[in-house]
C-alpha cells in the first residue's frame, strides 16, 4: 500500500499535477508521525502512512504559507476528506484546486490494522465512499454513550461537570489550531472591540471560548476529533461537537462532509423545521 | 451597553429576589408588539431590559453570552412569527441557530428556562405582556442566575 | 549515615502539612492526566508518572494573575491590590522542574522585581523527587543538568534501589527547616544503593548555539516549521516560558488588571496595531522561540531558557519539541563532531 | 512608588485634551498624587504605560519635555481598543500611567553639535519631547533643523509648534506632506520624508540625526543619511515594537536579544544595523 501511496505521489509532483504532497512522514529518532511536506520527487519515499496517521491534514490547506507553495496533492484520511468537502462547500477551497490522495485504515488508532487506498480520485467519489464506510457509524448509540449519560444528569451536575473540565484549559488554542475548520483569519476570541470572550483562562473566559468554538462548529464538524486530540489538557471536546452534531442531524437531517454541494446547515433553513421550543 | 450595565447592578443581598431579564428583540415585529403593549396600557413586569435589533437573524448567540456576563438571570429573544419576516427568511436561519444554541447551553449545564424564545407580531401586544409576566415567573422560579454570575465574579473580583 | 525517609511517611508529611494549613501542591492523577495541582488529601500525592503534563511554573507565575483591583466612584478610581500568596508545599517536582525557578528567578529579579513572583517564590518549599527513569522526550542532560541537580530544590529525595526509602538532602535553609519541622518523619540509616535514571545526552548544546547563532535566515526553518500549527501548548507547558499579556477586564463599575500567560507562538503576539508584524510567520517565530532559549537568554541571563523537561515535545499536537528540531538543526549527538548538517 | 507591585500604576488626572487632527488627541495628565507628581522625573527619550480602567495599558513616549516637568502628555492616535478608550476621556477623568521606562537620548553628548530631527506622522510626539528639550537649552547647541512629513496636511500633528519653530530664526523647519495630501494653500514641500531630506541635504559634519517614524520610513531615511555623510553612530532613533510590560518581563517588545523597553528605545542607526530584521 505504502508503495502505491508513494508512487502516485510521486507521479503528482513528477507531472506537475501537484506542487507539493501533504503526508505523513516519521519524526527522527522515535517515529511517530509527522505531517511532511514534499516537493521533491525523490522525498516521497519519505511518506509513510499507518494506523497510528490520524492527525487531520486539511488543517494545512487554509494556510497561507503552505498555498503558496503551490497546488496541493493531500493524503487523506476519511475524516480529512470530510473536512475537504466542507471546506469547499464553504468556498474555501476550489474542488479542483487540489488533489486527494484518499487512503483509510480498517481500524484508525490501532496498530497493526491493514491500509488501503481509496479508489476514487474526485471528492464526490471520496465522499461517497467515505459515507459508505462512516455515514451512520459516527453518531451511533455507543458513540453517543458519554453524551447520554451526561444528559441524563441534572442540570447542575453538567453545569458542575464543564466547569471542572474547562477549569484546566490554559488557552493554549491548539483545539482551534489543530481544526482543520477553524480557518478564520481573526478568531472572535481575538477580537476586543468588544471583547466577546476575556482572552484570560479564568473559568469565565474558558466556559465562553468553549461555548463559541463548539457553536461555531455545529453543523460543520466532521467529528475527526483533531481538536481533542490535540488538547493537552485532556478536555472531552469531542462530547460537545457530538451532541451539537447530533442535534443537527436529528433536527435537521444533516451529517456534515458528505456533499460539498449541499447548503451549510447552518446557513440554510426549511419553513418546515420544527419550533415546539418557541412560545 | 448602558442598559446592560444599569440592569448588571447588584442586589442588596436580604432584598426580594427581582430577576433582571434581558430581551432582545426584532424592530419590525416584537419590539412593536411590545410598543402596542405600552400604548395599550397592558402591564408586565419591570424586570424586563428590552434590547432593539434590525431582526433575529441579526441577533448572534454572543449577545445572550454577553447578558449573562452582565448580570442578566435570563434572557428572552423574539421576532417575526415564520412567514412574516421583514427581511423575509431571518427568523428561519435565527430559528435554526436557536435550536442548536440551547441545546449547547442545556448541555453545558444551564436550564433552558432561562433562555426563552418567541415569535411575537406587532399585532400582540397582549401576548407580549403575557410572555413577559411568564418569563419573569420562570426566571423567578429559578432563581438568581448564580452559577454564571459567580464565574464572572471569580474573574474580575467585582464582588462590592 | 543518611537521613531516610519512608513512602509511607512521605505522605503522612504530606497529610500533616494539609493539617497545618499548607497548601500542598504534587503530581495527582485523574484519569489518564496527571497534574501538577492542589492536594485535598495526601493519598492524592501520585509519584507514579514520570512527569506531570503541565510545569510548575504555574505555582509562581500563574496562568491568570491578578494585578489589582480597580472600582470606579465619584471619588474617582480605588485600586485595591491583592495580599493571597498561601504558603506552600511543592512535593514531587522533578530537578528540571526545579531548576526552572532558579531560570525564571534570573528574568523576574532582573532589574525591576516582579513582586508577585518573588512573594510566591518565598512562600514555597519544593521538595523534588529525583526521576529514577526517563523517556524518549527528557533531555535534561542535554542542557547542562541532570536528575540530581539541585537547583531550585529545597529538598532533594533520591530514590534507593530497594524501594519504597528515600535519601534525603537539605540543599536550602528552608528545606532544612521542613526537615526540622517534621523531625520525627525521618529516619537515619544506611542509603544502600540509589536508583537514578541517566537519560542520554540527545544534542551538543554548544553547537546547538553555534548554529542559532549563525543561522538567522536558514531554509530549515521553514523546512522544519511547516508542519507548527501556531497554538500555545509548549511555551503553556514549559516550565521556563514566561511571555505574558497584560489585560483589563471588567465594566465601567469595577473590574481587574491581570497578567496572562502569553505565547511567542502566536500571530497576535507581536504583530503591531497597523498591522506590520515584526514576525510574521511560524519559521520565524520558532526561530525566537529556539534563539530566545538558547542564545539571548544564556547570554543576558547566564542559562539557557530550557530545562530539558521534554514537556513540549510530549504535548505538541503535530510531534514537534525542542529536542529533534535542535538535533535537525545542529546535528545530533550521536553526529557531534561530524559533518554539519546544513 | 510606595508599593512593590510594578504593574501598578500612577493614578492621573486628565487636565487638558487637544485634538490634534481628526484621530490624533494630546491628553495633559496630571498627579493626583502631590508627593508622587514631586518624586517623578524623567528624561528624553523614555516612555510610560498610559492605561484606561476596564480598557487595558498601551505604550507612547513621553511628549513633553522634561524642562517642564511636574505633568504628562501624551500624544496618540486613535487605533485599538485602549486608545479609542483614552480617546474617550474627557477633562477630569482619571487614568493611569507607569512609567518613566526606557533609556534616554544622550543630550548631554550633543553640546555644541548640530542637531538634524526627522519625523514622520504620529512619530512627531516622541521627538517633540526632546526637540523642546534641546530647544530650552538653545545655547548648548548650533543649528537646529527640523524635518516633519505627514501623509497629509490634515495629518500634521502640533501645528501650533510647528508654527512657533518655523517663526523662530534660531530653527529650520522643512515641512513636507505625501503627494496628494497638500492643500491649495500649502506652503511647504510635497514629497515622501526621505526625498525631501536628500533634496535639502543638511551637512554631516559635525551634526547628530535623530529619526523616529514607521518602520518602513526608517528603512528608507537611513540610507539617505548614509550619503548625506552621516556616520550611523551619530543617527539616533526610538523604535517602537509592542510592548506590554515595559520592565524587561513580557518578553514581547525582543528584537533578536534586544529588549526594547530596557535596552532601548533609543538606538543609534549602528545598533539598530546591528539587530535581527524583526521589527
Amino acid at each position: 500500500m505504502i508503495d502505491q501511496l508513494r508512487q502516485r505521489a510521486r507521479e503528482l509532483l513528477e507531472t506537475g499535477q501537484a506542487a507539493v504532497v501533504i503526508g505523513y512522514g516519521e519524526r527522527a529518532g522515535d517515529g511517530r508521525p509527522v505531517p511532511l511536506f514534499v516537493t521533491q520527487p525523490a522525498e516521497t519515499a519519505r511518506l509513510v502512512f499507518t494506523p497510528a496517521c490520524v492527525d487531520n491534514l486539511a488543517r494545512y490547506l487554509t494556510r497561507k504559507d503552505v498555498q503558496a507553495l503551490g497546488r496541493p496533492a493531500l493524503v487523506a484520511t476519511p475524516p480529512t476528506i470530510k473536512a475537504v468537502a466542507v471546506l469547499v462547500q464553504e468556498n474555501q477551497l476550489a474542488a479542483d484546486g487540489l488533489v486527494l490522495i484518499g487512503v483509510c485504515c480498517e481500524a484508525p488508532g490501532t496498530a497493526g490494522t491493514a491500509c488501503a487506498l481509496l479508489a476514487g480520485a474526485t471528492l464526490a467519489e471520496l465522499e461517497a465512499e467515505v459515507a459508505g464506510r462512516l455515514r451512520g457509524q459516527e453518531l451511533t448509540e455507543a458513540a453517543l454513550a458519554r453524551v447520554a449519560a451526561l444528559e441524563a444528569q441534572s442540570a447542575d451536575e453538567r453545569w458542575a461537570f464543564w466547569e471542572a473540565e474547562f477549569a484546566r484549559c490554559i488557552r493554549c488554542y491548539a483545539c482551534r489550531q489543530a481544526c482543520p475548520l477553524c480557518y478564520c483569519e481573526q478568531c472572535i476570541v481575538e477580537k476586543n472591540q468588544p471583547q466577546w470572550v476575556p482572552s484570560s483562562p479564568h473559568p469565565l473566559g474558558n466556559t465562553l471560548f468553549h461555548f463559541y468554538r463548539a457553536f461555531h462548529l455545529a453543523g460543520r464538524c466532521v467529528l475527526c476529533d483533531a481538536c481533542a486530540e490535540a488538547c493537552p489538557m485532556d478536555i472531552p471536546l469531542g462530547l460537545l461537537n457530538r451532541k451539537l452534531a447530533r442535534e443537527v442531524r436529528d433536527n435537521f437531517a444533516y451529517e456534515a462532509g458528505y456533499d460539498h454541494t449541499a447548503p451549510p446547515a447552518m446557513a440554510s433553513y426549511r419553513s418546515s423545521d420544527q419550533e415546539a421550543f418557541i412560545r | 451597553m448602558a442598559v446592560l450595565d444599569q440592569a448588571a447592578g447588584a442586589p442588596a443581598p436580604d432584598a426580594v429576589f427581582e430577576p433582571r431579564i434581558t430581551a432582545f428583540v426584532c424592530n419590525w415585529c416584537t419590539y412593536a408588539g411590545a410598543d402596542l403593549a405600552g400604548t395599550s396600557r397592558l402591564k408586565y413586569p419591570a424586570n424586563i431590559r428590552v434590547i432593539k435589533l434590525t431582526c433575529t437573524g441579526r441577533i448572534a448567540p454572543g449577545f445572550i453570552l454577553k447578558a449573562f456576563q452582565e448580570g442578566a438571570d435570563g434572557v428572552l429573544v423574539s421576532g417575526c412569527h415564520p412567514g412574516d419576516c421583514h427581511y423575509t427568511s431571518g427568523n428561519y436561519y435565527a430559528r435554526r441557530r436557536w435550536t442548536i444554541f440551547r441545546q449547547l447551553l442545556d448541555f453545558a449545564g444551564i436550564d433552558s428556562r432561562r433562555v426563552q424564545f418567541s415569535w411575537v407580531s406587532a399585532a400582540e401586544g397582549r401576548k407580549w405582556s403575557e410572555l413577559v409576566g411568564r418569563v419573569t415567573e420562570d426566571v423567578r422560579a429559578l432563581g438568581p442566575f448564580s452559577a454564571f454570575h459567580a464565574i464572572t465574579r471569580s474573574c474580575t473580583g467585582s464582588e462590592e | 549515615m543518611a537521613t531516610l525517609l519512608t513512602s509511607a511517611n512521605l505522605t503522612a508529611l504530606v497529610g500533616r502539612a494539609l493539617s497545618q494549613q499548607y497548601r500542598v501542591v504534587g503530581p495527582r492523577r485523574d484519569g489518564e492526566l496527571t497534574l501538577l495541582a492542589p492536594l485535598a488529601a495526601a493519598e492524592q500525592l501520585n509519584l507514579g508518572v514520570l512527569m506531570a503534563r503541565n510545569s510548575i511554573k504555574e505555582f509562581f507565575f500563574p496562568r491568570c494573575e491578578l494585578l489589582f483591583h480597580y472600582t470606579l466612584g465619584r471619588g474617582g478610581v480605588a485600586l485595591r491590590e491583592p495580599a493571597d500568596f498561601p504558603r506552600t508545599l511543592i512535593v514531587g517536582s522533578r530537578a528540571c522542574d526545579a531548576a526552572s525557578l532558579e531560570r525564571l528567578d534570573r528574568l523576574f529579579g532582573w532589574d525591576y522585581r516582579d513582586s508577585f513572583y518573588f512573594k510566591r517564590r518565598e512562600a514555597s518549599t519544593v521538595v523534588t523527587v529525583v526521576c529514577d527513569r526517563c523517556d524518549e522526550a527528557c533531555f535534561c542532560s542535554s542542557v547542562g543538568l541532570d536528575p540530581r541537580s539541585a537547583a531550585g530544590s529545597d529538598v532533594l529525595l533520591v530514590p534507593l534501589a530497594a524501594g519504597g526509602t528515600y535519601r534525603v538532602a537539605a540543599v536550602t535553609a528552608k528545606g532544612e527547616a521542613l526537615l526540622a519541622e517534621w523531625a520525627d518523619l525521618f529516619t537515619a540509616g544506611e542509603p544502600g544503593p540509589e536508583r537514578v535514571a541517566a537519560p542520554p545526552v540527545r544534542f551538543d548544546q554548544a553547537r546547538a548555539r553555534e548554529f542559532l547563532a549563525d543561522n538567522f535566515e536558514h531554509p530549515l526553518w521553514q523546512e522544519q516549521f511547516r508542519a507548527c500549527l501556531g497554538c500555545g501548548t509548549c511555551t503553556y507547558l514549559c516550565p521556563v516560558c514566561h511571555c505574558f499579556d497584560i489585560v483589563d477586564e471588567g465594566s465601567l463599575a469595577g473590574g481587574a488588571r491581570l497578567k496572562n500567560w502569553d505565547s511567542c507562538q502566536f500571530a497576535l503576539f507581536t504583530r503591531h496595531t497597523s498591522g506590520h508584524n515584526p514576525r510574521p510567520g511560524q519559521d520565524a517565530r520558532w526561530r525566537q522561540r529556539l534563539r530566545h532559549k538558547f542564545l539571548y537568554y544564556p547570554d543576558r541571563f547566564g542559562a539557557a531558557a530550557c530545562v530539558g523537561c521534554g514537556r513540549c515535545e510530549r504535548a505538541c499536537p503535530v510531534g514537534i519539541g525542542i529536542r529533534e528540531p535542535l538535533q535537525a538543526l545542529a546535528g545530533g549527538a550521536e553526529s557531534v563532531g561530524g559533518a554539519r548538517r546544513d | 512608588m510606595a508599593s512593590e507591585n510594578i504593574y501598578l500604576p500612577y493614578l492621573m488626572t486628565v487636565e487638558r485634551v487637544l485634538d490634534e487632527t481628526h484621530d490624533v488627541r494630546t491628553l495633559h495628565l496630571r498627579f493626583q498624587d502631590p508627593a508622587a507628581a514631586e518624586a517623578f522625573s524623567f528624561r528624553a527619550g523614555q516612555f510610560g504605560e498610559y492605561s484606561v480602567f476596564g480598557a487595558g495599558e498601551c505604550t507612547f513616549c513621553i511628549a513633553n519635555p522634561p524642562t517642564r516637568n511636574g505633568h504628562i502628555e501624551c500624544t496618540f492616535r486613535k487605533a485599538g481598543r485602549v486608545t479609542k478608550a483614552l480617546r474617550d476621556l474627557e477633562e477630569g477623568d482619571t487614568c493611569g500611567f507607569r512609567g518613566p521606562y526606557g533609556n534616554t537620548f544622550p543630550i548631554a553628548d550633543w553640546r555644541g553639535k548640530n542637531l538634524l530631527f526627522i519625523a514622520g506622522g504620529i512619530a512627531l510626539p516622541p521627538m517633540r519631547c526632546l526637540i523642546w528639550n534641546c530647544l530650552d537649552l538653545r545655547e548648548d547647541y548650533r543649528d537646529v533643523t527640523i524635518v516633519y512629513g505627514a501623509r497629509t496636511v490634515g495629518d500634521l500633528v502640533y501645528k501650533q509648534e510647528l508654527a512657533e519653530w518655523d517663526a523662530r530664526p534660531d530653527v529650520r523647519l522643512l515641512q513636507t506632506v505625501d503627494p496628494g495630501g497638500e492643500t491649495p494653500d500649502w506652503k511647504g514641500d510635497i514629497g515622501f520624508v526621505p526625498t525631501v531630506l536628500e533634496k535639502a541635504a543638511p551637512a554631516s559634519e559635525n551634526t547628530i540625526a535623530i529619526v523616529c517614524g514607521p518602520p518602513i520610513m526608517l528603512k528608507f531615511t537611513f540610507p539617505v543619511l548614509d550619503k548625506l555623510g552621516f556616520a550611523r553612530s551619530n543617527v539616533y532613533t526610538t523604535m517602537e515594537n509592542r510592548m506590554k510590560c515595559g520592565l524587561g518581563k513580557c518578553g514581547r517588545c525582543n528584537i533578536g536579544e534586544i529588549y526594547v523597553c530596557k535596552d532601548g528605545p533609543v538606538f543609534t542607526a549602528e545598533q539598530v544595523g546591528r539587530m535581527p530584521a524583526e521589527y
